[in-house]
């Protein structure tokens, strides 16, 4: 038998939690935006198991968008960091505080 | 599930295609063509806006009734209603091209590559508008943003601009892994991703499934719902989740922030309406509590933060938070009055906040610090046409009548009564004075203000004093002809033509 | 397509007939303001502008509007309709506009604003005319908004759909804000701001309220007839009486809603300051008994005694206040607040005479603080001060003008004889039937008003002949010099009122002095209406807040009529009033030669109800 | 009928030819301003003899509708009976006369023409008081005429002293204005009318006998009436109207405006007939006044004022006969009144003609040797003022003390009454004839002064020798024992509306040889002290400083009001301007948009623009949102 759903679900959510604090505590561009995947995987794993337990398709079709989007996300994020990065010395996100108020 | 794909069907998505081909096509041109590139690029973009427009007046006048084409199992839809707010997506789109190449010239911006992307988020938003299905939401609202992110960061060599990108990056991606793990939750719940579907389970206004209260009782669909406000509530830049607005809006290359200021909003609501008044419409006093909180704090948040602002932009990024609250209490209200108001409302914005940002944009591209209120001084002296069309935004923005804003606000409160929340309008109107305190402070410094010694005069241009002499007509026409109103009731009764 | 709360009479629903008289009353000075705006600006050779071309159109436009107005004061029929009042709705046009709202393009004259009308386009006539002789800045922007904001009092005045009210009523704030604000003088920015933000206030709490009214009135509907025959309930009324009356009142300077006053009307260029205190506060005054009254009688009654009282504090407070004050026309706001109170404390009498006395007052202090306002620029572009501690003995040097302004002052100040009195004489008459103690004391405000206008008048052209001010500097940094603009002068007049001068006067100290003698062809046309008014209020005050019942309609020829419950004999109580079908009403008025008008004729009788009509 | 019309408009004609008429010459302002009212005085001889030929029958002429509302009817129109007859007379003639002498008086003045505009509107305005059949227009002319009193009081207006008198003027009978507005009002409740007709004719029927509300509208008429004719407490500002022009002081402060009052309770007596209290409150207030001017008139040193204390105790002997319910005497002494008191402003006037405008009595003297018509006139008037026997004043006043002393034998305090105005009849007597000896007699003062005194032109010495026959002879319209001509002719007014007609008393012999007495002492005291000085007048005032100057000061009242009632009530403007308008009223509104300004500054420092405290406003929103659903369910 395979595990119950419940058990992915809660596995899905901490790591979704985890993600979040991650984004909150971290002050890294590069180690954020992996947190972000993090949450993004989590999700990934609700839509699975859901997708299991339902016996229907539309959750794996989800995770594959979600999949190709946070790849394209990735690009974009990534060019965003290295353009700042030509500019700066070094990258905090809390030094990119210049508007604000 | 069997895929039948039809002529109807690639109807429905037509406008979005040509929209999508108009992009690629700059691309294309942004390759080859050196001279004259800002024009070209401008002439492409805003024929493929008119041929998508056509397309989607055509659909409009074919789609008269409940118009998707394969019944419950269609991920997008071509109604009325959805034709709507490719009207109004299209309009600001088009507004804000009209008034950007003198900015892409100063800014020296590649102007294919940024018309494209701004056609790239067009077509996004025009998605998420015909969106019929929560992983098409997602799809859209995913394929907007990355466009945004980029335009928002475009201008690699201000500081600013790139803050602005990487901030929106960051916090709509945390904001989009809420929605999707909402939807993911929903999902759960109700065992599909198709609206229609949930509205079956859900036992919407169609009340077919028996389980219904078992099904509602689980708290995946509770807070389902609740991750998804909370995704929507981002875009929409809803209290408390709201703070990218005014450091994005500032940072952007004002083009941008003019577009994207409408044109999200535009986008995500109809989809907000979709999820929450269509699939979740039964649920009602369920989420109804939430949007009424988080209309209140939205609307007086934008409009108290907004009094002690100095920058242009962030004004009106704030005004832009306290109309989207003005707009949440139309949809709050759940009926079709409420819906029509919401529908209403963004044919009305996208001409009044763009034409708003027009001014920045003008003075920018003349190299002057735009976004400071405080260079307004006297400005009727320096550009009559500027200063008139810019007080009118701001009259409309506050709500006078008989500029189109007055009548947005006045459906959108009138739906809020009807509804039974008195309160909601009562609030609406007193921040709706607060606000006064900001907009007006715009037109004492350009009209009341002397001008200082010295000051050249202000020319925008042919396009862009088309563009304002436009918006301005727009304004007085959209609210006293009632054809636009009427058009807008249309676009409603196809909306709910779903559940009855 | 069309879905009215009460069925439309067939014929009645779009139908402006031709030519539209009163629409094109409405709009002829917008029009012309807009046009305005078109005229070329052709700049002189020694700098400046010439604003000849333009100021000749707008006067023409002005006095064109206030002709068209007259022929409504001609042509309005003044039958004794039997023993019921009658609610006529005269030269009605009504056109569909949002029919799911309950919004519609409904203008008609009654006795209500018959007057009125006339009062707005003249007194605007007179303003436009103060213009063209003292606005030389930016004259032609000056004279579209005086002219724009024209047709937004007019429409306030002409609406019988409150949403069309509303419109009209927001309207006219924006070329006022603009008036004051650019053309105003030093505190003019803060005075501009508060006014508007603070009229603004009251008028959006009373959107919510029509926002009410839209979503409970049966047939969603916002035309005053159907909204007469549906009462809200009597816990409704209260607060939507509330709402209406903090708008009206704050645009009414009620006390103590009144702040915003002083400042604007001293600050502001002299028309504009006439735009606003002559007639743009009579649009508040007029709507509380066009709206606030009628459509919640109950709630009226409920709340009288307590408006009373602020009224009342208002008229001593304002009277006090201006006692005190140096600045001639601040004297004059105070003096004006003073009386805009007594005029409120008329209408919440809720009575025939109270109700008269009040239309009648506005139309005398309308006329008269025009006429004072624009004496303070005549008598400043000859002292160079506004202070009254400067200035001393003018009448020696301008005898003509000592003369006018001593007519005034005592036209200010209620004069028996002169139109202020008969008007303050009715308010006091119908304050005193419905409580004597708000009476006798509203009526001590006589003796303040003498004091603080003797004061005034006297402090300007009485005492010794001395040096007068000195002469202020010239402002080098403004283009166009003029001696009636505070405070940018460089030279003062030393001629005696001149004939350009005079025209402005006469006209209004014509009217001051006939309402003084023979006001009854006043009281002869609002007093239907007016009985009207009060049938109603009367209705509403016996408790049940349900005062209107059925609305009958009779697809005839005729005017738009509302029935309401006789108002003329107090004395008797109505009871058990049997449904009166109304006879095809007396023939109209011969009609003037040449009239081109077809009037829409429709009628539409409304029986109150008690007890017998259900 | 249609005189009377004439008779009104005549003057309104000339008011408004003057008014607009800048270019008129000199002579043509003297012929029409004075000219109209004289034709008016024709017409009124007129109408009077038609109506005594029909023993004074009363009509009623409606002009027309004033206004409707309601059952608030107004019309205006003319009531004309014995009583409005004999105002009209006395008003057109003895206006006349001094609009005659004043072509005269004011022949220097540069705004002649003003002049003449005011006094035409004045009579208009009179007109209107005394011929109204409404109380409505009884206050519109009531108010008007407090306008032209106003006016000229004010006429020299770049004389601070004449504005702020016109200013105190203004404001005092206004206070009268709003008394008879009040009472209007009760009226029109009760009679739902304001014609003098139908309300006199139910008095008794609606507001029954002495009840309240008689007594309230009687008393609020007697604000009115009180404020108009100067009596206590309202009596400042008639001492200080002297500095308006002498014509007008003999005029309107004198013959005819003044005593407007009296005519409004001779008017009203069927309401005063009802109101014993108020005609109490009448009496006492008469004779207080008479006394208290006396005593003013006895300290005083400025010709005029000495005659304005005069006319005030005068006309308060008529309140004394109105109150008393002898409306005939009152309005009989108001007639005699009217002639020696103008004749003695004109005298006055002509001294001060002589004397480059000086009005202190201290400065003149045995100014009967260069101005022998003015002495005589003015000692005629004197004595008839004094009520020396077989002169006008005589007469009247007796007829008066006669009364009260006729119902002192049935009501006890009226004795104390009575007392006191014999005892004022003497002080009277005593302060004329001071004036008179100190004006004309004795030796100049102030030589240089009189340097070049004569008497005045034809113009200015024929009204005042007209008004001193008139002084003379004016008593015998009541000779006492002797068909008593004005109270018969009167009586067809006094009698129409009252159940119990107030009968003429018979001559009371013991009453008028008392008053006699007085009289003669007064004279007597005058000669000694101002005659022969023995004593001299500085050592009668040293006998008892404090009562001297208690007199002088008039009784401190004028001091009193300014500090009790004028003062407070712009210190509460002041107030209520700076403190209450300022931090209440404006502090609300601008406080509460300087709150959202500095709530606005505060939230603003929320938006740190740290992207992580953004991440943790969405997070802390969501956990909201969440828990709402989690928790609320």
């Amino acid at each position: 038998m395979t595990p119950d759903a419940s058990s992915y679900l809660i596995i899905s959510a901490i790591l979704f939690t985890l993600g979040t604090v991650g984004v909150l505590v971290r002050r890294d561009p590069l180690i954020i935006f992996m947190c972000i995947e993090l949450m993004l995987n989590s999700v990934n794993l609700t839509f699975v198991a859901f997708s299991h337990y339902l016996s229907s398709a539309d959750g794996l079709i989800f995770v594959f968008m979600i999949m190709t989007v946070a790849a394209a996300e990735v690009v974009v994020g990534l060019a965003l960091i290295v353009s700042i990065f030509r500019t700066r010395e070094d990258i905090d996100v809390d030094q990119l505080d210049e508007m604000h108020g | 599930m069997t895929i039948h794909l039809t002529a109807a069907d690639y109807g429905a998505v037509l406008p979005i295609m040509i929209v999508l081909g108009g992009a690629l096509c700059l691309l294309l041109t942004d390759a080859f063509v050196k001279v004259h590139e800002t024009e070209i690029a401008t002439g492409i973009s805003l024929a493929t806006l008119l041929l998508a427009f056509a397309a989607s007046a055509h659909l409009w006048a074919v789609n008269a009734g409940p118009a998707f084409p394969q019944g419950a199992g269609a991920m997008i839809t071509g109604d009325r209603f959805g034709q709507f707010f490719n009207f109004a997506l299209l309009l600001s789109s088009a507004l804000a091209i009209l008034i950007a190449p003198p900015y892409i010239r100063t800014s020296h911006f590649d102007a294919g590559e940024f018309l494209s992307l701004i056609l790239f988020a067009t077509a996004g938003m025009m998605l998420m508008a015909a969106s019929l299905n929560l992983m098409v939401i997602f799809l859209s609202i995913e394929l907007l943003s990355l466009a945004l992110y980029i335009l928002s960061g475009f201008d690699r060599n201000r500081p600013r601009s790139q803050e602005a990108g990487f901030k929106y990056f960051l916090l709509s991606s945390f904001a989009s892994a809420f929605l999707i793990y909402g939807m993911a939750l929903i999902y759960g719940a109700t065992g599909s991703t198709n609206l229609i579907r949930i509205v079956n389970v859900l036992g919407g206004h169609a009340g077919t499934v028996a389980s219904t209260h078992t099904v509602l009782s689980s708290p995946f669909v509770l807070i389902g719902i609740a991750l998804m406000a909370v995704g929507f509530a981002f875009k929409l830049s809803i209290v408390p989740f709201h703070m990218w607005t005014p450091d994005v809006y500032q940072g952007a290359p004002t083009p941008v922030t003019a577009f994207m200021s409408v044109a999200t909003k535009a986008a995500v609501f109809p989809a907000f309406l979709r999820v929450f008044n269509l699939a979740l419409g039964a649920e009602s006093h369920r989420w109804f509590g939430i949007l009424w909180a988080l209309a209140i704090v939205t609307m007086i948040v934008g409009n108290v933060l907004a009094l002690s602002q100095s920058s242009m932009k962030r004004l009106l990024a704030y005004s832009g938070i306290a109309h989207a609250g003005y707009v949440l209490v139309a949809m709050s209200a759940n009926n079709r009055l409420g819906a029509t108001a919401v529908a209403f409302y963004f044919i009305v914005y996208a001409f009044m906040n763009i034409g708003a940002f027009a001014l920045v944009l003008v003075l920018e591209s003349r190299g002057e610090a735009g976004d400071e209120i405080a260079t307004y001084r006297g400005l009727f002296a320096r550009s009559p046409l500027l200063a008139v069309a810019t007080g009118v935004f701001m009259f409309s923005l506050a709500g006078f009548p008989p500029t189109a804003g007055f009548f947005a606000k006045y459906y959108a409160f009138a739906a809020a009564v009807q509804a039974g929340h008195t309160e909601l309008a009562i609030i609406g109107v007193i921040t709706s004075v607060i606000s006064l305190g900001y907009y007006l402070r715009v037109v004492v410094l350009m009209f009341m203000q002397p001008v200082e010694a010295g000051a050249e005069q202000v020319r925008a241009g042919p396009l862009s004093d088309f563009m304002l002499t436009a918006s301005v007509a727009g304004l007085f026409v959209v609210g006293l002809v009632p054809w636009f109103y009427n058009l807008a009731v249309q676009a409603v009764q196809s909306f709910f033509h779903f559940t009855t | 397509m069309l879905t009215l709360g009460i069925a439309p009479v067939p014929g009645m629903a779009n139908e402006l007939g031709f030519p539209p008289l009163l629409t094109i009353l409405l709009f002829l000075p917008a029009t012309a303001g807009l046009l305005l705006l078109l005229l070329p600006s052709r700049p002189r050779p020694e700098g400046g502008y010439s604003w000849f071309p333009v100021k000749c159109l707008a006067q023409t436009a002005a006095l064109a509007t206030f002709g068209l107005s007259v022929y409504f004061l001609v042509e309005f029929h003044l039958g004794n309709l039997g023993r019921s009042s009658h609610w006529a709705i005269q030269f009605p046009e009504h056109g569909t506009w949002l029919p799911s709202l309950g919004i519609s393009y409904f203008l008609g004259v009654d006795g209500l604003n018959v007057w009125l009308v006339p009062l707005c386009t003249g007194v605007m006539a007179v303003a436009i005319f103060a213009a063209c002789l003292m606005i030389n800045r930016r004259a032609k922007a000056f004279l579209a908004l005086m002219l724009i904001a024209e047709t937004g009092m007019l429409g306030v005045f002409l609406s019988w759909n409150l949403f069309l009210f509303y419109v009209f009523w927001e309207l006219m704030l924006v070329p006022a804000y603009f008036l004051v604000g650019v053309w105003g003088e030093g505190r003019r920015i803060q005075a501009t701001t508060k006014f508007v933000i603070y009229t603004i206030f009251g008028s959006f709490i009373m959107l919510v309220a029509i926002f009410y009214l839209y979503a409970t009135t049966p047939g969603h509907n916002l035309d005053f007839p159907a909204l007469l025959a549906h009462p809200p309930s009597t816990s409704a009324q209260t607060w939507l009486f509330l709402a209406f009356l903090l708008a009206l009142g704050i645009k009414a300077a009620l006390f103590p809603f009144h702040s915003w006053a002083p400042d604007t009307y001293v600050e502001a260029p002299v028309p504009a300051t006439v735009l606003i205190a002559s007639v743009m506060g009579k649009t508040a005054t007029f709507a509380i008994v066009r709206f606030a009254l009628p459509l919640f009688p109950h709630a009226a009654n409920q709340f009288s005694g307590l408006l009373s009282i602020l009224a009342i504090l208002g008229i001593l407070y304002g009277a006090t206040m201006a006692l005190v004050q140096i600045d001639i026309k601040r004297v004059l706001a105070y003096s004006s607040i003073s009386h805009m109170n007594l005029i409120l404390l008329g209408i919440f009498a809720l009575n025939q005479q109270g109700l008269d006395g009040s239309i009648l007052q506005m139309v005398n202090h309308g006329v008269i603080m025009a006429g004072l306002f624009i004496m303070v620029a005549i008598v400043y572009a000859r002292s160079g001060t506004r202070r009254l501690d400067e200035m001393s003995g003018l009448a020696k040097a301008f005898p003509v003008m000592g003369g006018f302004l001593l007519l005034l002052f005592l036209a200010a100040m209620d004069l028996p004889g002169l139109g202020s009195f008969a008007g303050e004489f009715t308010i006091l008459v119908g304050v005193f039937l419905s409580n004597a103690w708000f009476a006798t004391i509203a009526a001590l405000v006589t003796i303040l008003a003498a004091w603080y206008m003797v004061r005034w008048f006297q402090g300007i052209v009485h005492g010794p002949v001395g040096e007068q001010a000195p002469e202020p500097t010239a402002d080098a940094s403004d283009e166009a010099w003029t001696v009636y603009e505070f405070p940018v002068r460089r030279q003062r007049l030393t001629k005696d009122l001149r004939w350009i001068e005079m025209a402005m006067i006469v006209p209004l100290a014509a009217v001051v002095i006939w309402l003084g003698v023979i006001p009854k062809p006043f009281t002869d046309r609002t007093a239907p209406t007016v009985a009207a008014v009060a049938g109603v209020l009367r209705s509403g005050a016996h408790g049940s807040g349900s005062a209107a019942g059925t609305v009958a309609l009779q697809p005839k020829r005729m005017k738009l009529v509302v029935q309401v419950d006789n108002g003329v004999d107090s004395s008797q109580p109505s009871q058990q009033m049997p449904c009166i079908w109304l006879p095809n009403l007396a023939k109209t008025k011969p009609s003037l030669p040449g009239r081109l008008t077809k009037r829409i004729t429709t009628r539409l009788t409304h029986q109150m109800t008690h007890g017998s009509c259900q | 009928m249609s005189s009377v019309w004439f008779i009104l408009l005549l003057p309104l004609f000339g008011f408004l030819v003057l008014s607009v008429g800048s270019p008129l010459p000199k002579r043509a302002v003297a012929v029409l301003g004075p000219g109209v009212v004289g034709v008016a005085f024709t017409a009124a001889i007129v109408m009077f003899f038609w109506d005594y030929g029909r023993h004074g029958v009363t009509r009623d002429a409606v002009a027309y509708t004033w206004i409707v509302s309601g059952h608030f009817v107004v019309n205006f129109g003319a009531l004309i009976d014995p009583l409005a007859t004999v105002m009209c007379l006395i008003v057109t003639g003895v206006g006349f006369l001094i609009l005659l002498y004043s072509v005269g008086y004011m022949s220097e003045d540069v705004d002649f023409r003003r002049f003449f505009c005011y006094m035409d509107l004045f009579v208009f305005a009179m007109l209107v008081l005394v011929l109204s059949d409404s109380y409505l227009f009884l206050l519109v002319g009531w108010a008007g005429v407090g306008l032209t009193s106003y006016l000229l009081i004010g006429f020299w207006y770049e004389r601070p002293a004449a504005v702020a008198a016109a200013r105190q003027a203004l404001v005092v009978n206004v206070i009268g204005d709003w008394g008879m507005m009040v009472a209007l009002f009760i009226l029109f409740l009760h009679f739902h009318t304001l014609q003098y007709v139908p309300i006199f004719k139910h008095v008794p029927a609606v507001l029954g006998y002495d009840g309240s509300t008689v007594r309230i509208v009687t008393l609020l008429l007697l604000v009115g009436a009180v404020a108009k004719s100067a009596q206590l407490p309202l009596h400042v500002w008639l001492p200080n109207a002297m500095e308006g022009p002498t014509p007008v002081s003999a005029l309107i402060h004198a013959a005819t405006m003044v005593t407007a009052g009296v005519y409004l309770i001779a008017r009203s007596y069927p309401l005063f007939h009802s109101a014993p209290f108020t005609q109490s409150v009448v009496i006492i207030i008469g004779t207080c006044g008479a006394f208290f001017a006396a005593t003013c008139a006895l300290a005083n040193n400025d010709i005029k004022r000495v005659l304005a204390y005069s006319t005030m105790s005068q006309i308060a002997y008529m309140f004394v006969g109105v109150g008393a319910a002898s409306y005939a005497s009152g309005i009989f002494h108001l007639t005699t009144h009217a002639y020696f008191k103008a004749c003695l402003f004109m005298g006055a006037g002509a001294v001060m003609h002589a004397l480059h405008d000086n009005v202190d009595i201290r400065r003149m003297g045995g100014l009967k040797a260069t101005m022998p018509v003015t002495f005589w006139c003015f000692l005629i008037a004197t004595m008839a003022i004094s009520g020396v026997p077989l002169l006008s004043g005589f007469f009247s006043k007796d007829e008066i003390v006669g009364s009260v002393y006729l119902q002192a034998q049935h009501v006890g305090w009226l004795w104390i009454i009575w007392i006191m105005l014999a005892l004022t009849a003497g002080l009277t007597a005593l302060y004329m004839f001071r004036l008179l000896f100190m004006v004309f007699l004795g030796q100049e003062r102030d030589p240089e002064l009189a340097l070049h005194a004569h008497d005045p032109p034809l113009v200015m010495r024929l009204p005042m020798m007209i008004l001193a026959v008139l002084a003379v002879i004016g008593g015998y319209l009541a000779f006492p024992g002797a068909p008593n001509w004005i109270g018969n002719w009167l009586r067809h007014s006094f009698e129409r509306f009252s159940p119990v007609a107030p009968a003429e008393p018979a001559t009371q012999w013991a009453s008028v040889i008392i008053v006699i007495l007085t009289v003669a002492l007064g004279i007597f005291a005058a000669y000694r002290i101002y005659y022969q000085r023995r004593p001299a007048p500085e050592q009668v005032g040293a006998t008892a400083p404090a009562i001297y100057r208690l007199f002088l000061n008039r009784w401190y009242v004028d001091g009193l009001y300014d500090r009790a009632v004028v003062r407070p009530i712009i210190v509460l403007g002041l107030f209520l301007s700076t403190v209450v308008e300022r931090f209440v009223i404006n502090g609300l509104v601008e406080g509460s948009a300087a709150a959202l300004r500095d709530s606005s500054r505060d939230m603003r420092r929320v938006q740190s623009g740290y992207v992580r405290n953004y991440a943790l406003s969405i997070l802390l929103g969501a956990v909201l949102v969440v828990g709402y659903y989690v928790f609320r369910r």
